[in-house]
């Protein structure tokens, strides 16, 4: 059966392609250290800046004369973390706003289901943009920016499977057996959420990755020195066209980690749901 | 139908309510101050910048400022912009159109792209036609924005020299091309990977099996039951796009100077024009709020079960 | 007879030489430039228009009693013939040019100037031009409302007016300014609020249109009051804030001419065809790091010294501005007059400032955050080039990256302990220098908090002084006493350049501003 | 086969299915014949192929992982088997029509109904819209629904589930079809809706000379309408015949199972409380099929050798064919 099992994944080619490349990104992400060459803010040097990539500068030097691929390898972990962070804040509220809205009902419910509408009405990056104003640009703005901007996605999905379980038969029967409430949201709600909120996860971590180069493009990100992808493409982007290199690799790198985050979810979606796999 | 649509207009008053209330307060503790930035790169004299901020009733405490806002805002007033000599809904009026010009090519980029592309990866659903054109579409939305936009812009109009690189124009169709697409390609992955999905669980239903078993063409099939059944979720994902698209439009606009909403928006909120930001925000959900219940209401056009009350 | 042929061929050389100039400039064409100061245009009306952006169209739709001379490099009348100073230099007559007509056809009188100085100067208006009509005698008074006209603007015929300033200064410098441009009452007072997007002026250029957020076109102004100006049928500028943008339009020949940014200059200079057609000067503007002297880090004048000489500013402008700036000498640019030449500035010279700082007792360094913006040439990329530099003296320096609004705001209430920044320098070097006045708050832009009162006696001095050579004397004494202080870290003048195609001609270097181009001298050959 | 009048003819059909599973044999050499005129009922439990029998003759097995991978399909006389795709869509509706099973779901629930007949009409027969629909109306009459030229316009939704079965019927009968495949037809109605769609078939089969062919689990309905029947199990035929020999002499051990699970109609008066039987055990894995007989493992009567020796169809006479070794043992003995 567990064959099987790596036969259903090994046929779906775009999860085995998001799963090798996101493999790849968190490898590179823990890896950091050892993997890159110089250090990506210290081992700064005026006087081989804007190097197009060479044997010792593999991906070429930035403005500062940073070795752009350490700092494309760094900036795996501050993308990374940026995107992994700001989801799973996403998610506890999501998940504990749902939870609230679907168990005390009326008007938690009524508050808590408004309060999603407005969120899912004003466009995330604009709402990011006005916490950012508010912050300032960091990395820890950037993490509480996006986390309490995207929530409500989930927070609708848990709401909803709260209240189609109270139908199910198995968490009446645990009411009747006098199960509390914290119980059944343990054993019969949670497991169930788990799927779809991992797949709007993933999707989450690739678009907050975005979200964050949006932010750097008016100048709302993280703040240099530190290398975020996004932060070095709005930074490059004035060099596009004279030192093309800058701007490239971190914008690859956050093209194919997008890509493989956004494979990864959706091929797993596709391979949760029994009616496409049926095949 | 009409009793519904009206509850529902009515039911924007309480969210809008709700919004106006949350970026009030967000927007009015902003560090920082319009008469800081009056001068743009010249620094102006203090008392200049004083008299400016009692001028907009910056000295005044916030739950007053909220309840004039508020006040004329019933009157649909959304005020005086503190920076630009022009009523705020005046100024707001002459960057709709533009905006709405934009996101409505960049969606109907989206939808002729999109829609097709789903179709074509479901119908050939597991080969590596799927999977290619599933990448593709997902290549959309992994490329951040201004970075799209910027290499569009290097390669069409630097290199080709096909589009001009940015800006309005007359208003005609070449300044449109570039950012149309810019913002349109992301929409037109998730599109089409919502047709996709769409298509698979129509092409499972067992009324398409009875047309089969009628004798119709694929071809007929497809156009006829396949389509009209998935063109509800697609209706939706669009609707929900349409807002975000305008969300987007932040960057699009900023970076190819395209006189709209979005770099407006930007623009004012940098320079703390507070009554400005605040309205434009409020242009752009109730643009969503409209869209999607015109989604909404189309839904009754495409599915005689969906009735409204 | 040989004498004669040679006179005749001198005098035909010569009339050629001038009418290179004067008849070679071919009229008609559009020119289209750049609006390079963010994607926006607020508004056309001088009197309210507090930015660069606004004031680089509004130069050529309006005139002011002065204008700026880019070729002596400071303001000269425009809109009067002459004027006779009297009355211990406080009495300006002005004989007004008779031929100035607005572009509603009517003709322009000493009425129209006072009616305008009077409007800026009411309490309504919040005019950026109010400080400057506040040294004509009784605008103060206006400004609080209790008279109703200016009393030291005296009306002799319709066109000689007397003005009277309450001290001796030189009223060129601020009655230069575009903001106090002479306006048409009676248009102003028909349109309203709509003036700001319909403006009418005295100027060579006519407003035509304006796409809000892209583009603003004028036409020229067939009866503007100098003769054969302008040379061009129209001028459309361009809204384009992202450097890469322009560039990428200019290229393609879609504006003829350019404000170069910092990763263009590199390219354009290498580039044969281009780098023959750029026009550079050093911009009134000096970008620099503001200690905030009551930090006790920065108490110590050797700590500030020490790091002007740690920072290697002329690689720095080199590597990462490409060249595109001029090294400072102190705070005062090369294009001001008040500029010492024999002066030199800090050299990068590490050994000394370990020394300065061993001497401070701050051998062990110190770590401070400074505030900065998202600007190229004066903003947190500066500064990440800054760090490695400061570390050999063991200073830790940590960006910290704020909006514009933030850094103005915190720069004035002082919560900061070093900012970077680009401060005015001109054209006024009075003006300029008198920031630094240890009686000025951070409120009025001494942002340091800036505190020695032989300097402020300097300014003081200079300011009372009539003769304008002992003036300057006594203003680059200060200048080089704010060197010697450093309150600031002196990193560069701003070296500003537009790159144009060939077929443009008459782009002038103007040091307030280089995007304030009089486009009414400017031609484009016909195509 | 030697009579004349034979319509289909499927002779060793086999449909496989290839999945990550493995293969499932669902029809494994189906071979049998219907005449013209003539219901023939093919039964057995869910999953047993019957539907994947029907889903072959029309050439509709789900694609990519169904696959017909043996046998013939004689449509009077030629192999549709071996027709191109657009042949095959000629056929059907116009030659084979087909009702489903679920009448809930087997409608377009955005088109009317009207023009999903009429939709039909237009496909195989030269009319004009016009014509297409008021023939759908006239079908819609034909099928007992009352005031059809206002039901016409009537979306799915809007019908109940007897009414759309009706609906389907109308579609399926709207070419005059020379066979009708009914796939479960009443299994999802009501008992009273379904004597009358039955009574309904029966009556428009005689109006339309139609052949069906009725693929049920339901044995009740087999007794009301077959003229033969074939029991199914496991991909395979193991009892062929006419309704009297089965009923009344059921040789397979299977078949007499299936019999004594349904109850009949005063049983308990006459002998008392007679019960239910069940076939207990569950329905073979169609992936691990071995040799032998497939219903072994659940068979009362098993012997050693029927988990190892396949076993051929025996002819018991006048049509009755069955596939046990009892059977077989018995006659040649």
């Amino acid at each position: 059966m567990k064959d099987t099992i790596y036969k259903k994944i090994l046929r779906r080619k775009n999860l085995v392609v998001g799963i090798i490349i996101t493999l790849a990104v968190v490898f590179m992400a823990i890896f950091a250290p050892l993997m890159s060459p110089y250090h990506p803010i210290d081992d700064a040097d005026l006087m081989v800046s804007d190097q197009p990539p060479s044997i010792e500068f593999l991906f070429g030097t930035d403005e500062q004369g940073r070795d752009i691929l350490s700092r494309v390898i760094y900036g795996a972990r501050v993308s990374l973390s940026i995107g992994l962070l700001s989801q799973a804040m996403n998610t506890v509220i999501g998940v504990v706003l749902g939870l609230l809205a679907g168990f005390m009902g009326k008007w938690w419910d009524d508050i808590i289901m408004g309060l999603t509408n407005i969120m899912l009405s004003i466009p995330s990056l604009v709402f990011a943009l006005a916490i950012m104003a508010l912050l300032g640009p960091g990395l820890i703005n950037v993490f509480l920016a996006l986390g309490f901007t995207n929530w409500a996605y989930t927070c609708r999905i848990t709401r909803s499977q709260v209240l189609s379980s109270q139908e199910l038969n198995f968490v009446k029967a645990a009411q009747a057996l006098g199960y509390g409430k914290i119980r059944i949201m343990f054993t019969q709600i949670l497991p169930n959420i788990v799927g779809p909120i991992l797949v709007i996860g993933t999707l989450g971590v690739a678009g907050a990755i975005l979200i964050e180069a949006g932010l750097s493009f008016l100048g709302l990100g993280t703040q240099p020195p530190t290398p975020s992808w996004g932060g070095m493409l709005a930074t490059a982007r004035e060099q596009l066209f004279t030192s093309p290199w800058i701007s490239i690799f971190p914008g690859l790198a956050i093209f194919i980690t997008v890509l493989g985050l956004n494979l990864l979810g959706d091929g797993w979606r596709d391979y949760m749901d029994p009616r496409i796999s049926r095949q | 139908m009409l009793a519904y649509t009206v509850r529902r207009l009515l039911q924007f008053i309480p969210t809008i309510i709700g919004i106006s209330l949350i970026m009030f307060c967000l927007l009015n503790v902003l560090p920082g101050n319009a008469a800081l930035m009056a001068g743009g790169k010249r620094e102006l004299s203090p008392e200049l910048i004083e008299k400016m901020k009692k001028d907009w009733g910056l000295d005044k405490p916030l739950y007053v400022r909220y309840l004039i806002y508020m006040k004329d805002l019933a009157h649909g007033d959304l005020g005086q912009s503190f920076l630009r000599q022009e009523k705020v809904n005046d100024l707001l009026a002459s960057r709709i159109w533009p905006t709405l010009r934009l996101a409505v090519s960049a969606m109907v980029i989206a939808l002729t792209i999109g829609i097709p592309l789903g179709f074509f990866s479901a119908l050939r659903q597991g080969t590596w036609g799927d999977s290619a054109s599933m990448i593709v579409a997902v290549s959309g939305v992994a490329m951040p924005q201004f970075w799209l936009g910027l290499l569009l812009m290097l390669l069409f109009s630097a290199k080709m020299n096909w589009f001009p690189t940015s800006g309005y124009g007359d208003g005609d169709f070449i300044h449109l091309v570039l950012p149309a697409i810019t913002l349109g390609l992301g929409s037109m992955a998730l599109l089409a990977r919502t047709t996709r999905a769409a298509v698979l669980e129509v092409l499972e239903e067992d009324f398409i099996r009875t047309a089969r078993s009628k004798g119709l063409s694929r071809f007929l099939i497809n156009r006829r039951h396949v389509f009209q059944n998935t063109l509800v979720l697609i209706l939706t994902t669009a609707g929900l796009q349409f807002g975000s698209l305008i969300g987007q439009t932040v960057i699009v606009e900023k970076l190819f100077s395209w006189p709209g909403l979005g770099s407006l928006l930007v623009d004012s909120i940098f320079l703390r024009d507070i009554p400005v930001v605040q309205g434009g925000i409020l242009m752009i959900i109730l643009a969503f709020l409209i869209v999607n219940l015109v989604v909404d209401l189309l839904y009754c056009v495409i599915d005689p079960r969906i009735k409204y009350q | 007879m040989k004498k004669f042929c040679m006179y005749l061929l001198t005098a035909i050389l010569m009339t050629g030489l001038m009418s290179s100039d004067v008849f070679a400039a071919n009229s008609g064409g559009t020119f289209k430039f750049c609006l390079p100061y963010g994607g926006q245009v607020f508004g056309l009306d001088p009197h309210k228009s507090t930015r660069t952006q606004d004031n680089i169209v509004e130069l050529n739709i309006f005139r002011s009693l002065y204008q700026w001379d880019a070729t002596t490099n400071k303001p000269v009348l425009a809109l009067a013939d002459k004027v006779v100073i009297s009355g211990e230099d406080k009495v300006y007559t002005y004989s007004i040019k008779q031929n100035v007509k607005f572009h509603n056809g009517r003709n322009l009188t000493v009425d129209d100037i006072i009616w305008s100085y009077e409007r800026i100067m009411s309490k309504e208006l919040a005019s950026p031009a109010a400080v400057d009509i506040r040294i004509i005698k009784g605008a103060k008074e206006l400004e609080q409302g209790k008279v109703k006209t200016i009393s030291g603007l005296k009306k002799i015929d319709a066109y000689t007016l007397e003005i009277t300033l309450s001290n001796p200064v030189d009223p060129s410098y601020n009655l230069y300014k575009v903001s106090t441009a002479i306006l048409p009452k009676e248009e102003v007072e028909k349109k309203g609020a709509a003036f700001t997007t319909n403006p009418v002026g005295c100027g060579p250029f006519m407003f035509e249109k304006w796409v809000k957020g892209s583009e603003v076109t004028l036409k020229k102004f067939p009866d503007y009051y100098e003769k054969g100006l302008p040379y061009l049928d129209k001028v459309v500028f361009k809204i384009m804030g992202e450097g890469a943008a322009r560039d990428i339009a200019f290229k393609a020949k879609e504006l003829d001419a350019t404000i170069v940014g910092a990763n263009q200059y590199l390219p354009y200079k290498k580039d044969p065809k281009i780098s023959k057609n750029m026009i550079e000067v050093a911009e009134m503007y000096t970008r620099l790091m503001v200690f905030n002297l009551d930090d006790k880090n920065f108490a110590d004048k050797r700590v500030r010294q020490a790091i002007n000489y740690a920072i290697n500013s002329k690689l720095i402008i080199e590597k990462y501005l490409k060249g595109k700036a001029f090294p400072t000498v102190s705070f005062l640019p090369t294009t001001s007059p008040a500029f010492d030449s024999t002066q030199k500035g800090y050299e990068y010279n590490l050994e000394k400032a370990k020394a300065l700082m061993k001497e401070a007792g701050y051998e062990d360094g110190f770590s401070f955050e400074v505030l900065c913006t998202t600007s190229k040439s004066y903003g947190v990329g500066v500064i990440e080039a800054v760090i490695p530099f400061l570390k050999k003296i063991n200073i830790e320096i940590k960006p910290q990256l704020v909006e514009g609004a933030v850094l103005a705001e915190r720069a004035r209430s002082g919560d900061f302990q070093a900012l970077t920044w680009s401060l005015d320098s001109g054209p006024d070097p009075l003006d300029a220098l008198s920031r630094f006045h240890m009686d000025n708050p951070r409120t009025s832009r001494n942002y340091p908090g800036y505190k020695n009162a032989e300097f402020s006696g300097l300014i003081d001095k200079a300011a009372k002084e009539r003769d304008y050579a002992a003036k300057i004397e006594l203003l680059k004494k200060a200048d080089a006493m704010l060197k010697e202080d450093a309150p600031l870290w002196f990193f560069n003048y701003n070296k500003a350049i537009i790159a144009y195609h060939p077929w443009v001609h008459g782009i002038q270097s103007v040091a307030p501003e280089m995007m304030y181009q009089d486009l009414s001298k400017i031609w484009v050959d016909a195509k | 086969m030697n009579h004349d009048d034979v319509l289909l003819n499927v002779r060793g059909l086999k449909t496989y299915f290839y999945t990550l599973d493995g293969i499932a044999k669902a029809v494994d050499g189906m071979s049998f014949y219907l005449d013209k005129g003539e219901t023939l009922a093919i039964v057995g439990e869910s999953g047993c192929g019957k539907s994947i029998t029907a889903l072959s003759i029309m050439g509709l097995v789900p694609q990519p992982a169904g696959k017909i991978v043996n046998g013939k399909i004689y449509l009077n006389n030629d192999d549709i088997l071996e027709y191109p795709e657009s042949k095959m869509q000629d056929i059907r509706g116009d030659k084979i029509a087909m009702i489903f099973q679920e009448p809930m779901t087997s409608l377009n629930p955005l088109m009317t109904v009207g023009s999903q007949i009429s939709e039909m009409i237009l496909r195989h027969r030269r009319v004009t819209k016009k014509e297409s629909w008021e023939r759908s109306v006239s079908m819609l009459e034909k099928v007992q629904i009352p005031s059809p030229g206002r039901r016409a316009k009537d979306y799915p939704h809007q019908l109940s589930g007897g009414m759309r079965q009706r609906v389907m019927i109308a579609i399926a009968l709207s070419c005059n079809p020379q066979i009708l495949i009914a796939d479960e037809p009443t299994t999802a109605l009501d008992v009273t809706i379904q004597a009358q769609i039955l009574d309904l078939m029966l009556r428009l089969k005689q109006d339309y000379e139609t052949s069906i062919l009725m693929i049920t689990h339901d044995l009740g309905v087999v007794a009301e309408v077959a003229q033969r029947i074939i029991v199914m199990y496991a991909g395979k035929i193991i009892e062929e015949g006419n309704v009297f020999s089965i009923f009344e002499n059921p040789r397979h051990p299977y078949t007499k199972a299936l019999l004594k699970s349904i109850p009949k109609f005063g049983n308990r008066t006459e002998h008392g409380r007679e019960p239910l039987q069940e076939i207990t055990g569950i329905v073979p894995n169609l992936y691990k099929l071995g040799s032998g007989c497939s219903f072994c493992p659940r068979c009362k009567e098993a012997m050693d050798i029927c988990k190892i020796k396949d076993v051929g169809l025996t002819d018991l006479g006048n049509g009755h064919r069955v596939r046990c070794l009892l059977c077989k043992s018995k006659r040649e003995e």
